[in-house]
């Protein structure tokens, strides 16, 4: 099967994410809305792996995952802060880095 | 060896004593170092200290001078290559001295009188704490002027004659808690530095022209150079001695100047400095002699500046100005001779050694009357000064006698020399020397009968003395000079005349009537102006405050408008221009610049509107980015 | 032929799974988009994750596909839930913008950067799938394993450093310096009593009938009626407390059952009154 | 391999204000020491470096060159030829004197000097690199770093406008340097295009650029450094960065930093564009003309003793300038000897008004007044700093000033007469200066000036010495500095004027 429907696929989902993002205040949901497009990234590189006959695409996808993972801990455990100081996960809150 | 040729002799390379003349400065410059350095203990010696290094110059010259004496007279330029000065393509200066008449003559008057001067000054300065310092600059002006004089390239000629500006800048302010004296040496050093704006020009038109500066580069020659060169660059060295010799239009400073010590009146803005000048033309004779309407020039502004010093010395109270105006007048007459080519370059040096015996011995004989009149230098609370200080008077007399002419004093032969050969050039300018020279007789009387005749008009306070040996040794002497000089340098051996002529060239011109006629006319002129003096402050008593006086009577005083002229034509535009100057830098030039800075600081505050600092704006615009991205590289098709 | 066959078949297999996992990935992750509790999110997200480990099953990387399921459905939204449940879960958000245009911007932004990408990729020229069994001889696992640690092992040592960093930085974070002394136990009790307002002594217990006794029922005091304390103030605003008058109305029915089957009448003294 | 002198010299100062910079606090004194005796140290090792250069007499030594970015051919390449000998032997020498200046400055302003000294030492490593640099990128990297521990020195030291004047001075020289940066990368890619990209000046001197490519290129150049330099109408910043900083670091900004900007218009710009050099040199001799002209009148306007020298300042960079574009080995001589001597000149004035201005705590004129009778001394010096700065022959300043109007006579004529006007106005300005803070009756504001100290005898000292010395006997550096203007007149190749009348047969040669 031709790659080009997981493409699409990965576009779409990227988008999705990408949306997400803009239109959610909940820092959690932004947050997961982000490991979405990672993850849409992901599927792209494994289409090209197949498409290409290379492993080195899934490795890419691999280590795209242990990155994500650290993100997340990293992430997450500033989302707490933040939530512990302010009582809120949202982003819009976090808007005091500007002049 | 030959060196080439100056003028018309060829120059020969140093040997024997000649190879030491460079003593000749090295002797005042370590005076002046170790005065003016030294620790204050050396006061105690500042007389012996002093005048050491002037003597040991003048043996120094005299040795030279009888050196020369023995060779041949085509042989007497020699020079003396010391050190490269630098090398610069094709463009080289080496610092040498060129030892002939004109500089020998020159360098014992310079360490002549110079010397008599430092000795009067111990007894004129004893009671200056800052005795020391006056002497060293003293001692600096003499090094800076032997090396004008002594130098063979012009570049170097300019290293001594800023010397000498800047000896005499320090010694006008030399009593510089006076505001008038430290105002009047920075207008002596200005209106020089518009002297040296010519100078420097001329010096560069010569490295244009010849290549070099060097006396025996630029002489053989000027011959060849296009006549319109040889024109500027004579203009631009006299405009150069105009500042230098108080000349018509730069005259304003040197009545000025007259805020400085007496001996330097009389060393620097008398006898020696101010007569820089007239060496300078005379010098560059070679380039003069390719240039008539330079030559004319120089003719002009000798003139004018004869009639403006003595018009202005009739008017003037003070002792020192109206001694100040008949500088400025006599130098227009050596000027004046000077501009008449190789006829008149002899009589102007001439004139210019008997003027500094009797000029000096006039100059120092007014620092001894103010010595013993508490330092009074209106002449109107003078008279009858003759009783109580009769050296001063005897001796002033003699120099006084040297200036208007009387036979058979110094100045009778030089100026009446001047005289005919001014007639036997121009009749207008014989006619404008005949007159000056009479203008001479009537103001020196004025101050012969102001100071030491009529009543006494003292200050209640006054209590007239003679002054100390020391200061009345060199009057002395100098009036000697005055009496005896004129007709020594004319005639003993071969006269001056003949002894610069190999530097100077020669040229007889035939007067339209006989010599003996004409000095009787000269003479003539002279006693009228005594005589008319004589009628106005002889014969009554003098009011002790001015009188009003005609308008040219106050035209004099005021210098014949020089100051005002100045004031018009530059000061006032100048401050008006630098004061707009400041204001246009601070709001035009960093105006325009502290304007693009606050117009790029409101836009910035503009556009930090779209800094809303919410992550989701910012994530926004980076999605717009990155689409912005792939549209690009869709467009260019990146490989 | 055969080859051709199960070629073919392999088309049709993988195109089944595609297109039915497809619509499901898609549609929970527009699901996260508007769902308002981040929980039901967190879910979506999930369904859409363990989607593409089928895809991945399908795309012939069946060891990243078991490791999305294991590290990302398993790990990372796990841990996504405990964040949310940390925060409360409970809580869902409000759907006003408050940025002013940046609804509308973000969904054209969205829809056109969507259209661009889909344009993009549907375009791109693409050649037919080679397969993974040329790069992939010895296996899945053990191809990406043999790439790791020999080309790519720099990269893996690098990685590993940014987890240790990570974990190190996770922990800096959410560590919560004590600026005072922990209050004793006693200080505690003293200060409660101080400030007043509680009682003293425990909250009451919820209520304790024979038939039904759990958390969200309130007990009834001595005069009948039911006590608030006695029932968290979470069930309270969940609206799942039941109401005690009802409880008690069953106990004239209890009663009469109790008597039936004993044949012996209840003692008085012991009968509570709503 | 011979010893590495110019990195020797590079590394020393640099060392040195590490050293300096790790002194604990509490041992101010101890850094001072620390930082005046490497800084005593550098100016001792580039005295010989000097003499040996000097004795050895190529045009060129001291060559080092190793890869740096081998992909972009950058390389730490340095050379001493004789215009950048002079150069860091001028750094060497004032960056003790400045540093002994300080001492006491730092101190009444209750400011930690520490920072100063090990800035001070940092920017004199930049300077010898900047000098010293055969790499065009490594020189711009310099000229660019240079312009941070500056902007402190300002910034942290400076007077009460310090902020300001430090903000304009850094804004001002990035702007220049960042167009610059684009030519020298426009450099790189002609270089690209004709065969190895390099940085690496002989390689670039070497191209053939085309001349209207030239004509951007040079554009580029030369607007940073007649920033740095600074020229008319760039010039604004140095008046205020002056006038805010302390003395003695207004005194190494004007005397030693700003002469990057001119070495870099003659050891870079003239070699590497000499087509566009030869096209836009009327126009630069325009502008260096209305510098002089316009500084010396503003400094004539000036009320505030530090913005009056650095307008005079303006006003020699502009005769600098006028030397350099003259194109003839007089002009490019003079104007090399010149950027020594102004350094000698400069620093001597900034540091005499430095003294002035720890005696009285004011900088304006008006303020001081008859102090010739308590301070002679210190009269003497600033008096002797002024004739050397206004041009008094025997002063060093003297013969740069006269090799520059005749280089410039003997090409532009019009512009000489113009720029020799100057040199009336500059006796104005110092003279006027002079009068108004030392001359006439004593005031009581000047009543109790102590006269110059021994610290402060012996900075001034050195500096009357090689202002004498170099006045009367300028041969030995002058020759070096003309080996070093040789090549870069060559690659210009325009030739001197011819006298216009042969030299007669017979005379001295």
């Amino acid at each position: 099967m031709s790659p080009t429907p997981y493409l699409v696929l990965a576009s779409i989902l990227f988008t999705i994410g990408g949306t997400g993002v803009l239109l959610r205040r909940n820092a959690l949901v932004a947050f997961m809305s982000v490991e979405l497009m990672l993850n849409a990234c992901n599927l792209a590189f494994v289409a090209f792996a197949r498409m290409h006959g290379d492993i080195d695409g899934q490795v890419a996808a691999f280590f795209v995952m242990v990155v994500a993972a650290a993100e997340v801990v990293v992430g997450l455990a500033i989302i707490v802060t933040i939530f512990r100081t302010r009582r809120s996960a949202s982003v819009d809150d976090a808007s005091l880095l500007k002049l | 060896m030959t060196l080439g040729e100056i003028g018309e002799q060829t120059v020969s390379t140093a040997g024997g004593v000649f190879s030491a003349a460079w003593l000749l400065i090295v002797f005042p410059l370590i005076g002046a170092a170790a005065l003016l350095l030294g620790s204050r203990r050396l006061d105690r010696a500042y007389g012996v200290l002093g005048c050491m290094a002037p003597l040991a110059s003048f043996v120094v010259a005299a040795a030279l001078f009888v050196a020369m004496l023995g060779r041949e007279p085509e042989q007497r330029a020699i020079s003396v290559p010391l050190y490269d000065l630098f090398a610069v393509g094709d463009y080289q200066v080496g610092v040498g001295l060129l030892v002939d008449q004109l500089s020998i003559a020159f360098s014992l008057l310079i360490t002549g009188v110079g010397s008599l001067i430092h000795v009067y000054s111990i007894g004129y300065m004893a009671h200056d704490e800052n005795r020391q310092r006056f002497f060293g600059y003293l001692n600096l002006f003499v090094a800076a002027m032997l090396l004008l004089v002594l130098a063979d390239d012009y570049l170097v000629l300019y290293v001594g004659w800023e010397g000498v500006g800047l000896a005499s800048y320090l010694l006008i302010g030399f009593w510089q808690h006076k505001d008038s004296a430290a105002v009047a040496a920075k207008k002596a050093f200005v209106v020089n530095r518009v002297g040296d704006f010519g100078m420097s020009l001329a010096v560069m038109s010569m490295v244009v022209v010849f290549g070099t500066t060097a006396f025996a580069g630029v002489f053989p020659a000027a011959a060849d150079a296009s006549e319109g060169w040889l024109i500027a660059i004579g203009l631009l060295l006299l405009l150069g001695a105009c500042g230098k010799s108080a000349q018509f239009p730069l005259q304003s400073w040197l009545l000025d100047a007259m805020e400085g010590p007496t001996p330097v009146s009389a060393l620097i803005h008398a006898a020696t400095m101010v007569t820089a000048g007239v060496y300078l033309v005379v010098r560059s004779a070679a380039i003069y002699a390719g240039a008539e309407p330079a030559q004319t020039a120089v003719v002009v502004v000798g003139t004018i500046t004869a009639l403006m010093g003595a018009i202005i010395g009739c008017a003037k109270d003070d002792i020192k100005k109206a001694l100040a105006g008949s500088t400025m007048s006599q130098i227009g007459y050596m000027m004046l001779a000077a501009g008449l080519g190789p006829a008149g370059y002899a009589f102007a040096i001439f004139h210019l050694l008997t003027h500094g015996f009797f000029k000096a011995e006039l100059f120092l004989g007014a620092g001894s009357v103010m010595h013993g009149m508490n330092d009074e230098v209106d002449m109107r609370r003078y008279g009858g000064l003759r009783t109580v200080m009769r050296t001063t008077y005897v001796t002033f007399a003699a120099g006084y006698l040297a200036i208007i002419g009387i036979p058979p004093f110094a100045g009778f032969f030089s100026k009446d020399s001047i005289i005919e050969a001014a007639f036997a050039n121009n009749f207008v300018a014989g006619l404008g020397a005949l007159v000056g020279a009479g203008i001479t007789g009537f103001y020196m009387t004025r101050v012969m009968l102001m100071t030491f005749f009529g009543e006494r008009r003292w200050a209640p306070d006054a209590h007239p003395h003679e002054s100390p040996s020391v200061m009345t040794v060199p009057l002395w002497i100098l009036a000697g000079l005055s009496l005896v000089g004129g007709a020594a340098l004319l005639y003993v051996g071969g006269g001056i005349v003949q002894w610069l002529e190999p530097v100077t060239g020669e040229e007889h011109v035939e007067l339209g009537i006989p010599v003996w006629a004409m000095t009787l006319v000269i003479l003539a002129v002279v006693l009228v102006g005594v005589a008319v003096a004589w009628q106005i402050f002889g014969r009554q008593p003098l009011p002790v405050t001015a009188p009003a006086g005609s308008p040219v009577t106050v035209a004099a005083r005021r210098d014949l408008y020089g100051d005002a002229v100045n004031e018009a034509v530059f000061m006032r535009p100048g401050q008006y221009l630098t004061r707009s100057l400041v204001y246009v830098d601070n709001r035009g030039v960093d105006g325009a610049v502290v304007g693009t800075a606050s117009a790029v600081g409101q836009f910035s505050s503009r556009l930090r509107r779209w800094q809303t600092g919410f992550v989701r704006s910012y994530a926004l615009s980076m999605l717009a980015g990155a689409a912005v991205v792939v549209i690009a590289m869709l467009l260019v098709r990146l490989p | 032929m055969f080859a051709q066959a199960v070629e073919a078949a392999g088309h049709t297999g993988e195109a089944v799974v595609f297109w039915s996992t497809a619509p499901i990935a898609v549609l929970s992750a527009l699901g996260l988009v508007v769902a308002r509790k981040a929980v039901h999110g967190a879910m979506f997200v999930a369904v859409t994750m363990i989607c593409l480990a089928i895809l991945y099953f399908s795309l012939e990387a069946p060891f990243l596909g078991v490791v999305q399921i294991v590290v990302y459905t398993g790990a990372i939204m796990m841990l996504f839930l405990f964040v949310i449940m940390l925060i409360g879960v409970d809580v869902s958000d409000s759907r006003v913008e408050t940025i002013r245009g940046q609804r509308v911007a973000a969904v054209l932004a969205g829809i056109g950067f969507g259209l661009l990408l889909v344009a993009v990729a549907a375009n791109a020229l693409v050649s037919e799938a080679a397969g993974m069994a040329a790069a992939q001889p010895e296996g899945n696992v053990a191809a990406i394993a043999d790439r790791i640690f020999s080309r790519h092992v720099w990269v893996f040592e690098v990685t590993s450093a940014l987890l240790i960093t990570a974990a190190l930085g996770a922990m800096v974070l959410t560590y919560r310096e004590r600026l005072f002394r922990r209050p004793s136990q006693r200080e505690l009790a003293v200060a409660r009593f101080r400030r007043g307002g509680t009682a003293a002594s425990p909250l009451p217990s919820p209520g304790v009938y024979a038939r039904h006794n759990a958390v969200d029922t309130p007990a009834l005091l001595p005069d009948g009626t039911p006590s608030e304390l006695s029932i968290s103030p979470v069930l309270v605003a969940r609206g799942t407390v039941r109401p005690a008058e009802q409880e008690a109305a069953q106990i004239e029915q209890l009663e009469q059952q109790v008597v039936e089957l004993t044949g012996e009448p209840l003692d008085e003294s012991t009968r509570e009154r709503p | 391999m011979t010893f590495p002198w110019l990195t020797t010299l590079i590394v020393v100062p640099a060392l040195g204000a590490v050293l300096t910079a790790l002194v604990p606090r509490g041992l101010e004194v101890t850094a001072k020491k620390l930082a005046l005796f490497i800084a005593l140290v550098t100016a001792v090792l580039t005295v010989i470096a000097t003499v040996a250069f000097v004795r050895n007499g190529e045009p060129v030594q001291f060559v080092e060159q190793y890869a740096w970015v081998e992909s972009f051919g950058v390389y730490w390449a340095l050379g001493a030829d004789g215009i950048s000998i002079s150069l860091i032997a001028l750094t060497g020498v004032i960056t003790p004197i400045v540093l002994t200046a300080m001492w006491r400055e730092a101190e009444a302003e209750r400011r930690n000097p520490k920072p100063f000294f090990a800035l001070v030492l940092l920017l004199e490593s930049m300077l010898i690199g900047a000098f010293a640099a055969k790499d065009v990128l490594l020189f711009y990297i310099l000229f660019e770093a240079m312009l941070v521990p500056m902007y402190f020195l300002i910034g942290l030291y400076g007077g009460p406008q310090r902020r300001y004047a430090a903000v304009k001075f850094l804004l001002y020289n990035l702007l220049g340097g960042l167009i610059m940066l684009a030519a020298v990368i426009g450099l790189y890619v002609q270089a690209a295009t004709q065969g190895r990209g390099t940085f690496l000046l002989a390689d670039l001197v070497a191209l053939d650029i085309p001349q209207s490519t030239q004509w951007w290129l040079f554009l580029g150049f030369m607007f940073a450094f007649a920033i740095k330099a600074p020229l008319w109408p760039f010039h604004t910043w140095l008046p205020d960065a002056a006038a805010e900083a302390t003395p003695a670091n207004a005194a190494y900004l004007s005397g030693v930093m700003d002469k990057v900007g001119t070495f870099g218009m003659i050891a870079l710009a003239l070699p590497l564009f000499p087509a566009a050099a030869r096209d836009f040199a009327p126009a630069i001799v325009v502008l260096a003309v209305i510098s002089i002209l316009y500084g010396a009148l503003l400094a004539i306007g000036q009320t505030d003793m530090k913005r009056l020298i650095a307008y005079t300042s303006i006003s020699h960079f502009g005769l600098i300038v006028l030397g350099i574009f003259a194109l003839n080995s007089q002009g490019a001589a003079g104007a090399t000897l010149y950027m020594v001597n102004h350094g000698l000149a400069t620093v001597a004035l900034f540091v005499i008004i430095g003294f002035m201005i720890v005696r009285r705590g004011s900088r304006f004129v008006a303020d001081y007044g008859g102090a010739a009778q308590p301070a002679p001394v210190l009269a003497g010096s600033l008096l002797f700093a002024g004739l050397a700065a206004l041009g008094l022959p025997g002063l060093a300043p003297f013969v740069s000033e006269f090799l520059v109007l005749v280089g410039t006579y003997s090409r532009y004529r019009l512009a000489g007469v113009l720029a020799t006007v100057g040199i009336i106005l500059a006796a104005l300005y110092i003279l006027l200066l002079y009068q108004r803070t030392m001359t006439g009756p004593a005031r009581e504001s000047t009543a109790g000036f102590p006269d110059l100290r021994r610290r402060e005898r012996l900075i001034v000292a050195p500096l009357v010495a090689l202002l004498l010395a170099l006045g009367f006997f300028p041969k030995p550096l002058l020759d070096v500095i003309g080996e070093g203007v040789q090549p870069v007149l060559a690659e210009v190749d325009v030739g001197d004027p011819e006298p216009l009348v042969p030299a007669a047969e017979g005379t001295v040669p």
